[in-house]
């Protein structure tokens, strides 16, 4: 039996409980069972777990040992205690309002963030849609690439009215517009759930062929 | 009830058990479909191609192990290139598991080219701080990195960390961003838009980066397990992504036969609802 | 305190361009700004402000906790990377008070699952004032509040185990979500919840539209956040952003003409404005 | 001291970063937003701790009532402690311990199956979903469709083997419809989103204070 190769070395133990996780969490698809909560269950502690440790290694501790201790930015301190506040959720309840100031900070820097970046990534989009639509290559007419444009622009604009809430949305022309755009935007859907399907296939195919090859030692 | 109607109200259980069948079998018998190289993939390679010896190249892996199977194969593949063509490589991380995945195969490969640790290659990992962190890089890489790899050690100790002072086209030829979702190549785009940007996708993110690769924003696209296939042809290092095209195209026929049979089902039965 | 750091570019001019995009995205700040603030000072003093054209999900929301009362089951809501950093989040805190307040008053239980530390505690603020504003603070259960990892698939199996164990009868997916989109919509139609998606990204709204009941598409989901207090104030956001709409519009067709009409090898002045 | 400071702070928080971020401060020569931004990344990441909090909290009270499968949650916290101790005092509480040899090797064997696995699960519902939606019950279901089948009969390279031109046809649905549509929906989304970062800009959104 290949798969006894190395039995009970670190390698072996590894490629088996690598199948037996994913043999209990594919037995999901048959109905919820005890293998698979025992999976479920191991993956939440272990990943929040690992999320404290990677965390503890990589950026509390040298913040606190490098930064602040050895360099002397003491301010990392400061931000501690503010960071702390926020277990004042757990404590005696007087105090729990004290939460809302790390909160406060964590929310609000982020508003201006996206104040300031959200309008960057959109205008080159806004830019992509002035089209040429009259498209001429060494002085002639090419037709095929003037009716892609066409489409390209009068896509961006009707899928563009169908999000319109208050202004004009009961002029007829909007309505029609919006309609015609819901459909594109229904095709643009299609596309990217049929260029899906090969992702997702993908994904098993890898855990298949790691129980054939690496576990069964089958096939490939 | 006729076999229509049963059909229509079948157990998604059948539907499993036959994706499995139909997934399984060609892998154990290979059937050989061809595999076509699209542009946006020789564009990597091209690139790859032209670079001046001893470039350093920066990987980001935006990534979980889940998604494993559709990035890695195009990782390696790359890698392969990469070292066989003497250049460097320093991988980061935006996704903090994508910095343990990527930290094996990134050690397996340069294991097999005899590369050395902190000369050739590193590994400087991920960091808490989503965006803060990400724009903190473009201006001060060590700082930012809080001046550790991933295994504590001192990045300006190293040769090839120690005169990367930010993540700039000055410093790194290119990154390579193995995406699968946020944060990912938005943030390469939005904060680092001077930064050659390539990316290898998951299908799934594709149809939306298309309208970065029209505006040149990212300059060549791989999509899932199709590019790491192609990319494998292309350096002709053949590997996981190309054996699996062959139920990789079983699985879609099975779903689209499903669809066909499931819509004449439908009217079938709609037929029939309106004759009662 | 502050150490100097060597400047590794020329220096920039920020409110006076030179760097990509800022200039246009700043006017686009400030037009927005003053817009936003003329509307809601009108709404304020009592101006009539334009309704908001029906959307079918927002209808569907009270309905699917009502059909969970009278089945006595509980209602499942949640946003997959509601970090704090994101306005989706921002947008489904304001879905969660809502569904949270809904929910105590008709005696339903509320299932919520985290994935962020911060937004635990936010999530929990945000029920718990909920139930004390319907008056009974004495029936919010902590319990229900789950933080499940921030990791997504570890998230997922906890969720769809959940989901399993407990069968709510309404699954409420509104927010930020990635690959999980799938199997969370799939998981609650097997267990033949009613289920209402609101989503922006371009990734999984197609999973979305094709599993779920009611699918609020992008930008409905941010109007939908405004419109469900029913409060002219709030509104008056709306009506704002319509306005840079039909704006938006204008400067399209202008930019297009120009693009047509202009000399062979000439520069598009709009776009030359626009990207700065 | 409970309503109105917490505000300010966001609003003082919102008006310093988008004061740092549009001034472009390497004119300062300080790089203030370097710092500012590592501060504030020093502060999330001090929240860690939360969820350790809330998981123990949920599967201690599930333990002491004994509700049903009980022994799973005993099992859960049992996971977290051990591994979670066991990467942080591996090379004393002081030094990186998650590149080390067993740490990674519990990471590779059994989360990354699991979560791997998880994941993989999507190959079967996306075929119970495309077989359950994709129905020709109107239009707008029949157009979704049958792009989706032109997309997937491309990827799988079976479309190009039929039909030398179906590469590019799926290449036209990508680039000529599907790209313009995601960037009109995308546009939609920049200003809604918009008006959502400024109803919190202005206070008009404060349900996380719990106001």
């Amino acid at each position: 039996m290949h798969m006894f190769e190395g039995f009970l070395s670190a390698d072996w133990w590894q490629v088996w409980l690598g199948a037996f996780f994913t043999l209990a969490v594919l037995s999901f698809l048959y109905k919820e069972n005890a293998l698979y909560r025992f999976a479920e269950h191991t993956l939440v502690g272990g990943y929040v777990a690992y999320r404290v440790v990677i965390l503890w290694d990589n950026t509390l501790i040298p913040r606190l040992r490098d930064n602040m201790v050895r360099d002397g930015q003491w301010i990392y301190l400061f931000v501690l205690f503010v960071g702390l506040l926020l277990y004042t959720r757990y404590g005696p309840s007087q105090y729990a309002w004290l939460a809302r100031y790390p909160i406060a900070l964590n929310v609000g820097y982020f508003v201006g963030l996206r104040m300031a970046m959200l309008p960057r990534p959109t205008m080159v989009q806004i830019t992509a849609a002035f089209r040429n639509l009259w498209v001429t290559q060494d002085g002639s007419f090419v037709f095929s690439a003037t009716v892609n444009e066409w489409v390209i622009f009068i896509t961006t604009l009707t899928v563009l009215s169908y999000f319109m809430f208050t202004l004009a949305r009961d002029w007829r022309p909007t309505q029609w517009s919006g309609r015609l755009g819901r459909y594109l935007l229904m095709v643009g859907f299609g596309a990217s759930f049929g260029n899906t399907i090969a992702g997702r296939i993908t994904l098993f195919l890898g855990r298949a062929d790691f129980l054939l090859s690496e576990w069964l030692k089958i096939g490939g | 009830m006729s076999i229509w109607e049963r059909f229509e109200r079948i157990n998604p259980r059948f539907i499993f058990l036959l994706m499995l069948f139909v997934l399984i079998t060609p892998m154990i018998r290979p059937i050989g479909l061809p595999v076509y190289i699209t542009p946006l993939t020789q564009a990597l390679y091209d690139w790859v191609e032209d670079l001046p010896p001893g470039s350093v190249v920066l990987f980001d892996s935006a990534f979980a192990p889940g998604s494993a199977s559709e990035i890695e194969p195009t990782m390696r593949a790359l890698l392969h290139h990469l070292f066989q063509n003497d250049h460097k490589v320093v991988m980061m991380a935006q996704w903090e598991l994508g910095a343990m995945h990527s930290s094996t195969v990134l050690d397996e490969l340069a294991a097999e080219y005899g590369k050395e640790y902190g000369v050739d290659y590193a590994n400087v990992g991920w960091r808490a701080g989503s965006e803060n962190w990400f724009i903190g890089l473009r201006d001060d890489f060590i700082g930012g990195m809080v001046g550790v790899d991933m295994s504590g050690n001192d990045l300006t100790e190293m040769p090839l960390t120690r005169d990367l002072a930010a993540v700039r086209p000055e410093y790194f030829a290119g990154v390579v961003c193995f995406a699968s979702g946020n944060p990912g190549v938005d943030d390469w785009v939005t904060y680092n838009p001077n930064m050659p940007l390539f990316v290898q996708a998951t299908a799934v993110q594709v149809p939306t980066y298309m309208r970065f690769v029209e505006t040149r924003q990212i300059e060549a696209l791989l999509s899932g397990q199709a590019g790491g296939a192609q990319y494998e042809q292309l350096v002709g290092q053949l590997g996981e992504a190309s054996r699996l095209m062959d139920p990789q195209g079983a699985g879609h026929l099975l779903i689209i036969t499903l669809m066909i049979l499931g819509n004449i089902a439908f009217i079938v039965n709609s037929k029939k609802r309106a004759a009662k | 305190m502050l150490e100097m750091v060597q400047l590794a570019s020329g220096a920039k001019w920020g409110f006076l361009a030179d760097d990509g995009q800022a200039v246009s995205g700043f006017c686009m700040m400030m037009i927005m700004l003053i817009l936003t603030y003329y509307v809601i000072t009108r709404a304020r003093a009592g101006f009539p402000i334009p309704h908001i054209r029906k959307i079918a999900g927002l209808e569907a929301l009270d309905e699917a906790i009502g059909r969970a009362t009278e089945m006595g089951q509980p209602v499942h809501i949640s946003s997959f990377r509601s970090t704090v950093d994101q306005q989706e989040s921002w947008a489904f805190w304001v879905y969660l008070a809502h569904t949270a307040k809904l929910c105590a008053q008709y005696d339903t239980r509320i299932i919520n699952c985290v994935s962020d530390e911060i937004s635990l505690a936010i999530h929990e603020e945000i029920i718990q004032t909920g139930y004390l504003e319907a008056g009974r603070p004495d029936a919010y259960n902590p319990d229900d509040v789950r933080y499940m990892s921030n990791q997504q698939f570890a998230w997922v199996a906890g969720v769809i185990g959940m989901l399993e164990r407990e069968r709510p009868a309404a699954q409420l997916l509104i927010g930020r979500f990635f690959a999980e989109s799938l199997v969370l919509a799939e998981q609650g139609n097997l267990i033949g919840a009613i289920q209402i998606a609101a989503n922006d990204s371009a990734f999984q709204l197609p999973f979305f539209v094709a599993t779920c009941d009611y699918v609020l598409i992008g930008e409905e989901l941010y109007v939908g956040a405004a419109y469900i207090s029913r409060d002219p104030v709030m509104t008056g956001t709306v009506v704002a952003e319509d306005m840079v709409k039909m704006a938006l519009f204008g400067v399209m067709i202008v930019g297009t003409l120009l693009e047509t009409f202009k000399a062979e090898g000439a520069d598009n002045i709009l776009r030359t404005w626009f990207n700065y | 001291m409970k309503r109105e400071l917490p505000m300010l702070l966001a609003l003082g928080a919102a008006l310093l970063r988008l004061f740092l971020e549009l001034s472009h401060y390497q004119r300062t020569e300080m790089q203030w937003q370097l710092h500012t931004n590592q501060w504030w990344a020093f502060l999330a990441a001090t929240a860690v701790f939360i969820g350790v909090i809330n998981l123990c909290r949920l599967h201690m009270h599930r333990i002491r009532r004994k509700v049903a499968h009980w022994q799973m949650s005993a099992w859960c916290l049992f996971v977290m402690a051990s591994f979670g101790l066991y990467g942080i005092l591996l090379k004393g509480p002081f030094q990186a311990g998650n590149q080390e040899h067993w740490f990674r090797w519990i990471f590779d064997s059994v989360l990354q199956p699991a979560d791997r696995t998880m994941f993989s699960l999507l190959a079967f519902y996306i075929a119970s979903a495309a077989y359950r939606s994709f129905r020709m019950r109107n239009l707008e279901a029949t157009v979704m469709m049958v792009t989706a089948a032109v997309l997937m009969l491309n990827q799988a390279s079976i479309g190009p083997m039929i039909w030398s031109g179906w590469g590019d046809m799926a290449g036209w649905f990508m680039d000529i419809i599907n790209a313009p549509a995601q960037r009109g929906l995308a546009i939609g989304i920049f200003l809604g989103s918009y008006a959502m970062v400024l109803r919190m800009f202005l206070g008009l959104e404060r349900k996380h204070l719990g106001l």
